[in-house]
């Protein structure tokens, strides 16, 4: 294990760019671990969200934005409904990947790619096209479609349909996406 | 020389010996700083503050002024912060008939306890003056017949 | 039975896919229950979880874009049935009372941001501004003798400072409805756990995990059927179902409802209109242990 | 007026931000002022010295002290003018520590500000008088309020020091929270056979008055003299015949009445005695659930009582009692921890709280010492304990450490294993708060000798699985999530102020903290008095306690009131109103709005007029600020007075 020297290893920026994202007072977590203990997706984290706030306190940046965690968190509130010092933690492992995406990081690439094509298909329909969306995640991370068993279920049911369902909107839509991209980019 | 020209505005307060003067102690114990502009009379109840006392210090040329005393029921005289809010209302909706921005009086209560309260109220209040600017002050002989007229109102 | 109720209504993505049947159900049970829905005029994605993890801003632009949607019909309340989106429609709402916030976002959209529409899930009408008695009094085929878990999944209620809207741990909505159809409703101790979410695609071990414990929880509890009021809980227990069993070797066959499709059982309603044979779990031995008439699948 | 001045530097408090020098250089110019220093630390005694020589070398007539707040040390510098010869309220003090240094970095404002509240303080001196105190009669009796250990150590020291003690308890019998525990920590002996013998003490002892299952309803009167009128409760049982044999209980066929000495473990009858070591051992009706009393039929305890005590048309009684001195010894309540929905709100039976364990633990108790699962009656395997439940916890309102549930709970833990050699305990907590004398020595052997496990880290939820309970919590110091299956979770659910403790301090005209626990004198040097002069506190009412703080509390509670009634006559504060004859119309307005009915009409020379009752007046300014004709002035804080500071600080 690395030996971590606290004084010169802690990135007080990125302490103090988490608390005005997100809004939350870091200070407030003690360690108490109630995040962690009612977290479904502990299992799969590498870091367990309480020891990412903890890291976030000592200001370890590149250990938390390189974080696999950060893209397992569903954003399903529990650690926020729970924690005794009433901190928002979904919403910093929101702002997390956030600052993560900003900085090239994507800690499980299926997840992020997943995301991305989620968000393509609404740029592109103004709603999500779910086949769409299907496929351009598998372009892009070159897997072989596991649900394949699916489709011919779901097809009969009227539940998938192959071209995009019409809306008018949908400039008015990708607008909000290019003008999210300009401001960004500022 | 009284206030630090540029820096600071004439607050006074008056505080309850019991609630609010222990919770600026309280304050104080735990360092909770607050902006230097607040100048502190202690009586010994908000009851015994006389409206006449506030508009005097108005006139006299404060630019804010503070009352606090204990929360409602939490009297150590039981019902003397009940007298003071009765009275103090009546201050006031009569302050800007007397030509005062009604921004200035403020009557709040923070109990002995209530350290970081006190340390609150008193930084709003001053930013609250400080948004207000410098009060008008009136000059000496006019002020004195006015003050008998307002002695007459209340 | 007069009921001034009406509301815009923002049916949501998967609505018109893989929730078909919610919304379905949904309308005909509010027609059955004299409640008015208006469909938002050419709404679009809320952007979903995707969108939040990416930027605030953006999140709470795709929402505000469908919120004036609402504002321009001229009605002050939308409703949704799936609760990811009145999450991510609450959430850019809270957000934007933050005048500066607000003001990034309308950077983003040609119409102004507007907060004022209030937004319910469809479950939250019926409990709140319909009641359960109404809801009682239109039962005509009570669901006697069926056993039903309720499963309201994790964000249907949370954060409570938000969504503002039952308990945070043991919400009772579904629960109530379910006992004035005269179903029995057993005590699910994973009311509010996650199902797994939007996973199942890059990540579905985690949804047989999350969803096989929920299967394996409600049938100990002695539960017939599962009860859901999002369209993502559903379909990952649904239709992943078979997926599950195999992945960790168990046998369930419990069907999963929508509670609106229950609701509309209880009343009467046809099961073509409710979309019940839309299921993936074939509810056939189920609701026909109630003595029902259904027509063949 | 000669008028001199120190400046205290308090170390490093003051001096730190405040140049003492240049405010005592300001002040020689004030009127009046005819000396100015600054002293290192005023308040010992070469500072003290200090001023008693510069007020008999310079002749001086009046002193201005700036230095900590005047209620830290006004009473001790009015001492030390007094040993210089000059009255006691020839004194002003100017709150330069926590006003001033202590809030402000900004030396030169602090300093100005500093300046300002001296020449405010040497204003108004110039219009003190002095001020005489009289003596007035006192009733030596004192009144305690709660019967918990900590009222009973106030009551027995009191009582044994020759005062008379009346004792107000509001449930039917004494004891409080202690009574209800099993053994207690560090030494793990036997609660009820430590303060069984102390509450026999307290019903035999002559000089003690017990009013059990009775209220406080009215306070009047100020130190020396208050009147306290005492409601107590209907019983339905005469307890002057009741001879606590319990036949009663035995017959009752109402049985099924909350148990509130158990914590609800269990169930009693509507006539109850709430346990066999109560005191006073007398039986009282539960009117909810007796069936004479709600529906007219039964009767059984009446016919079958050998006395023949009962009497079920009695009604609420009062009885006025006049003591000298008041301690409020009202202890804590358990926090309501049904908020937690992730702990099961209270709908798991295998859920219970840590008093509920005690009443289990308890050879006495309503399971005979065994510990059984409400649920089912099977004895335990894994017992879960949780600790800071409604405790250290923002999101429910309740930031503060209760301070002896990490205690409580290794007790708990060890006695489950002695009970139960094939159980195993598992606690989980944040910190482990172990501060008194043997105490960390205690969690240790829980852990080292007892095999408790602990795990760092709070728990998330609690559900049912099959007929266990699934307990999900954190071990932080792994760095996971865990998982136990539980057959009892046992929650150490933290303190919070007794129910109503704010209606009866609002009563005593004592102040409470935003949690409702009452407020010390001072944090450190008044912790068992309270800013209004006769009322004292004992034990967890001024916070959660243990115990040894709670008894040691009591103790000192009732040294304080022995040293007050060690005098024979005590003195009145000279602060108090005056009238001004001549000024005075006789409206009656001051005797309206008088909150302690101070002010007496007189008649003077056939003109109606105001007198102030100098022993009743407590120096409130109420009718100072009431009276249309600055007739009645507060005596040390006159109109003059004050505006006089007013005037000091606004000069245009
Ligand atoms: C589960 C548990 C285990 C514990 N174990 C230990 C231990 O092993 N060792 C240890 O040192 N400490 C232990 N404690 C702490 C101990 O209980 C307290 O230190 C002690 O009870 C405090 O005594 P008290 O007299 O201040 O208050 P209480 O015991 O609460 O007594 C207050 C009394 O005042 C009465 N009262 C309240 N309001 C009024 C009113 N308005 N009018 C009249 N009467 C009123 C109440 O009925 C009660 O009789 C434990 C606490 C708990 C909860
Ligand atoms: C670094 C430090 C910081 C602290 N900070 C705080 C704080 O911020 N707040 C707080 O509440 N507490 C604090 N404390 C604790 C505090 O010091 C003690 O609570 C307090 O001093 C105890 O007072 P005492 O009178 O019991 O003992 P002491 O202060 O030790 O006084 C005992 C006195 O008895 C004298 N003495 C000893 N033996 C004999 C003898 N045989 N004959 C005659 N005289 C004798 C000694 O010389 C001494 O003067 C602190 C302690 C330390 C060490
Ligand atoms: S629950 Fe809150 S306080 Fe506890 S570890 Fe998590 S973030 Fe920190
Ligand atoms: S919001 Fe994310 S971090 Fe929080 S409990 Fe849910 S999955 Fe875990
Ligand atoms: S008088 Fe007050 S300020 Fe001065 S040394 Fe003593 S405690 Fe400190
Ligand atoms: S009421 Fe009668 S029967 Fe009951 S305990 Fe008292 S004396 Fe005995
Ligand atoms: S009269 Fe009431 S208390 Fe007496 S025996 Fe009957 S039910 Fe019990
Ligand atoms: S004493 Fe221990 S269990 Fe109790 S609140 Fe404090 S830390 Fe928590
Ligand atoms: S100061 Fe006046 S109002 Fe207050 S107690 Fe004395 S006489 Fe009464
Ligand atoms: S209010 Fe003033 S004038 Fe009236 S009776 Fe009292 S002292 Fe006299």
């Amino acid at each position: 294990m690395n030996v971590i020297n606290i004084t010169s290893s802690c990135n007080s920026d990125f302490v103090s760019q988490v608390e005005e994202e997100s809004g939350q007072k870091l200070s407030l977590c003690y360690q108490c671990g109630k995040c962690t203990a009612g977290c479904p997706y502990t299992t799969e984290y590498d870091i367990p969200v309480s020891q990412i706030m903890r890291l976030i306190q000592a200001g370890q940046k590149e250990l938390v934005l390189k974080s696999k965690s950060l893209w397992l968190c569903a954003t399903c509130e529990s650690c926020t409904a729970r924690c005794p010092n009433k901190i928002d933690v979904a919403r910093i492992m929101d702002v997390l990947r956030h600052m993560a995406r900003r900085e090239g990081y994507s800690g499980v690439k299926t997840v992020k790619t997943f995301w991305d094509s989620f968000l393509n298909s609404v740029q592109k329909n103004g709603r999500v096209f779910e086949v769409g969306l299907l496929a351009n995640y598998i372009s892009h991370t070159g897997r072989f479609w596991t649900d394949m068993g699916l489709g011919p279920r779901m097809l009969p049911k009227g539940k998938i349909h192959l071209k995009p369902s019409a809306m008018q909107g949908r400039e008015e839509v990708a607008k909000i996406f290019s003008r999210y991209t300009q401001e960004s980019s500022k | 020389m009284p206030v630090l020209k540029g820096k600071e505005l004439r607050i006074v307060g008056f505080l309850c010996n019991w609630c609010s003067y222990g919770g600026a102690d309280t304050a104080g114990v735990g360092r909770f700083t607050q902006p230097t502009d607040l100048r502190i009379i202690r009586v010994p109840c908000s009851g015994r503050i006389d409206p006449l006392f506030i508009i005097k210090t108005l006139m006299n040329g404060a630019d804010g002024v503070l009352v606090s005393g204990c929360h409602p029921r939490d009297c150590h005289y039981a019902e003397g912060n009940f007298y003071a809010r009765r009275r103090l209302e009546v201050l006031h909706r009569f302050l800007p008939i007397l030509g005062f921005e009604p921004g200035r009086f403020e009557y709040t209560w923070v109990s002995a306890s209530e350290g970081q309260r006190w340390q609150q109220v008193v930084t709003r209040f001053t930013e609250q003056i400080h948004k207000l600017g410098p009060a008008p002050k009136i000059a000496g002989p006019e002020a004195s017949k006015t003050l008998r007229q307002m002695e007459a109102a209340l | 039975m007069s009921c001034a109720l009406s509301y815009a209504y923002y049916p949501g993505c998967s609505s018109t896919g893989t929730s078909v049947e919610y919304d379905m159900s949904s309308r005909a049970i509010c027609a059955a229950l004299d409640i008015k829905l208006s469909d938002v005029p050419d709404w679009s994605c809320c952007g979903s979880t995707p969108a939040h993890t990416v930027d605030h801003t953006l999140s709470s632009a795709l929402s505000a874009r469908n919120l004036s949607q609402v504002a321009s019909m001229g009605l002050t309340a939308a409703v949704t049935p799936c609760p990811s989106c009145l999450s991510n429609l609450r959430t850019a709402q809270h957000r934007m009372k933050n005048d500066s916030f607000r003001q990034k976002v309308s950077k983003l959209l040609d119409r102004p941001a507007d907060i004022t529409v209030e937004t319910k899930s469809v479950l939250q009408i019926l409990v709140e501004d319909c009641g359960v008695d109404r809801i009682r009094a239109k039962v005509t085929r009570p669901l006697t003798g069926l056993t039903v878990a309720a499963y309201y999944g994790c964000i249907m209620n949370r954060p409570a400072e938000i969504m503002n809207f039952d308990d945070r741990e043991h919400p009772m909505a579904m629960d109530n409805i379910m006992a004035a159809l005269g179903a029995t409703v057993v005590p699910f101790p994973l009311k509010v756990e996650c199902c797994g979410a939007s996973f199942g695609i890059p990540r579905r071990d985690v949804v047989m995990r999350l969803s096989g414990k929920l299967l394996d929880t409600a049938k100990e509890m002695g539960a017939m059927a599962l009860v859901t009021a999002c369209p993502l809980c559903q379909m990952n227990l649904d239709m992943r179902q078979e997926q599950i069993n195999s992945a960790n070797g168990s046998q369930h066959h419990m069907p999963i409802f929508y509670f609106t499709q229950l609701m509309g059982l209880a009343f009467g309603l046809s099961e073509k209109e409710l979309g019940i044979d839309k299921l993936c779990v074939n509810p056939r031995t189920v609701i026909d242990a109630l003595g029902m008439e259904g027509q063949p699948l | 007026m000669k008028i001199g001045v120190f400046v205290c530097h308090c170390g490093s408090n003051i001096e730190g931000t405040v140049d003492t020098a240049a405010v005592a250089a300001a002040a020689r110019e004030f009127p009046g002022v005819a000396f100015a220093t600054d002293t290192m630390y005023t308040c010992s005694e070469p500072g003290q010295e200090e001023i008693v020589t510069a007020i008999k070398e310079q002749q001086l007539d009046g002193v201005v002290v700036a230095s900590c707040t005047p209620r830290m040390h006004e009473q001790t510098f009015r001492r030390t003018v007094e040993r210089a010869g000059l009255n006691r309220y020839l004194f002003e003090m100017a709150n330069i520590r926590e006003h001033v240094s202590w809030i402000g970095k900004d030396r030169e404002a602090n300093t100005n500000k500093a300046i300002d509240l001296v020449r405010m303080s040497a204003a108004k001196l110039l219009h003190n008088r002095p001020l005489l105190s009289k003596k007035f009669e006192i009733n030596k009796r004192v009144l305690i309020i709660g019967g918990g250990v900590a009222g009973i150590q106030a009551a027995l020291d009191c009582a044994e020091g020759g005062l008379q003690v009346v004792l107000v308890e509001k449930t039917s019998s004494i004891g409080g929270k202690m009574a209800k525990l099993d053994k207690t920590f560090p030494t793990v002996d036997c609660s009820s056979c430590i303060l069984g013998p102390r509450m026999v003490d307290v019903a035999q002892h002559p000089n003690i008055t017990l009013h059990a299952y009775s209220e406080i309803d009215e306070v009047s009167g100020y130190v020396g003299n208050f009147e306290v009128k005492v409601k107590k409760k209907a019983t339905y049982v005469d307890w002057k015949k009741c001879t606590g044999c319990g036949v009663c209980m035995t017959k009752c066929p109402s049985r099924k009445a909350t148990d509130y000495f158990n914590e609800g473990i269990g169930k009693t009858t509507a006539i109850n005695i709430p346990f066999p070591q109560a005191i006073p051992k007398k039986a009282k009706i539960d009117a909810d659930f007796c069936m004479k009393l709600q529906k007219g039929k039964c009767g059984i305890c009446e016919k079958i009582c050998p006395t023949g005590c009962i009497d079920y048309s009695q009604q609420d009684e009062y009885v006025t009692e006049k003591v000298g001195a008041i301690i409020a010894a009202t202890g804590f309540d358990l926090f309501d921890w049904t908020v937690y929905g992730e702990y099961g709100a209270g709908r798991y039976p295998d859920v219970i709280t840590s008093l509920q364990y005690e009443r289990m633990l308890s050879a006495s108790g309503p399971t005979g010492g065994h510990i059984k699962r409400p649920s089912d009656g099977r004895e335990p395997k894994n017992v879960v304990f949780i600790q800071c439940v409604g405790s250290r916890d923002k999101s429910v309102g309740r930031p503060y450490c209760t301070g002896f549930c990490c205690m409580y709970t290794a007790k708990q833990a060890i006695l489950t294993k002695d009970h139960l050699p094939e159980s195993r305990s598992y606690v989980f907590y944040m910190d482990i708060r172990a501060t008194g004398k043997n105490y960390d020595e205690f969690t240790r052997r829980a852990m080292e000798e007892y095999d408790a496990k602990y795990i760092r880290g709070r728990v998330s939820m609690i559900y049912p699985k099959g007929d266990r309970l699934l307990v999900r919590g954190a071990d932080t110091l792994m760095g996971t999530q865990v998982e136990l299956d539980a057959d009892l979770v046992v929650l150490a659910v933290g303190a919070q102020a007794a129910a109503g403790a704010n209606q009866l301090a609002e009563k005593l005209r004592i102040s409470y903290d935003s949690y409702g626990f009452y407020m010390e004198g001072h944090p450190k040097l008044k912790p068992v008095e309270t800013n209004t002069a006769g009322v004292y506190l004992a034990g967890s009412c001024q916070g959660p306690k243990d115990i040894p703080s709670s008894v040691s509390q009591g103790s000192a509670a009732a040294a304080k009131v022995l040293g007050l009634f060690s005098k024979d006559k005590l003195e009145s504060d000279p602060q108090v109103s005056m009238v001004d004859i001549k000024r005075c119309i006789g409206c009656g307005k001051c005797m309206k709005t008088c909150p302690f009915g101070a002010i007496k009409e007189i008649d003077f020379r056939g003109m109606k007029k105001a007198e102030v009752i100098e022993t009743i007046c407590q120096g409130c300014g109420i009718c100072t600020s009431t009276c249309p004709q600055g007739a009645v002035q507060l005596q040390h804080f006159t109109d003059n007075q004050i505006l006089s500071e007013v005037n000091a600080l606004c000069q245009f």
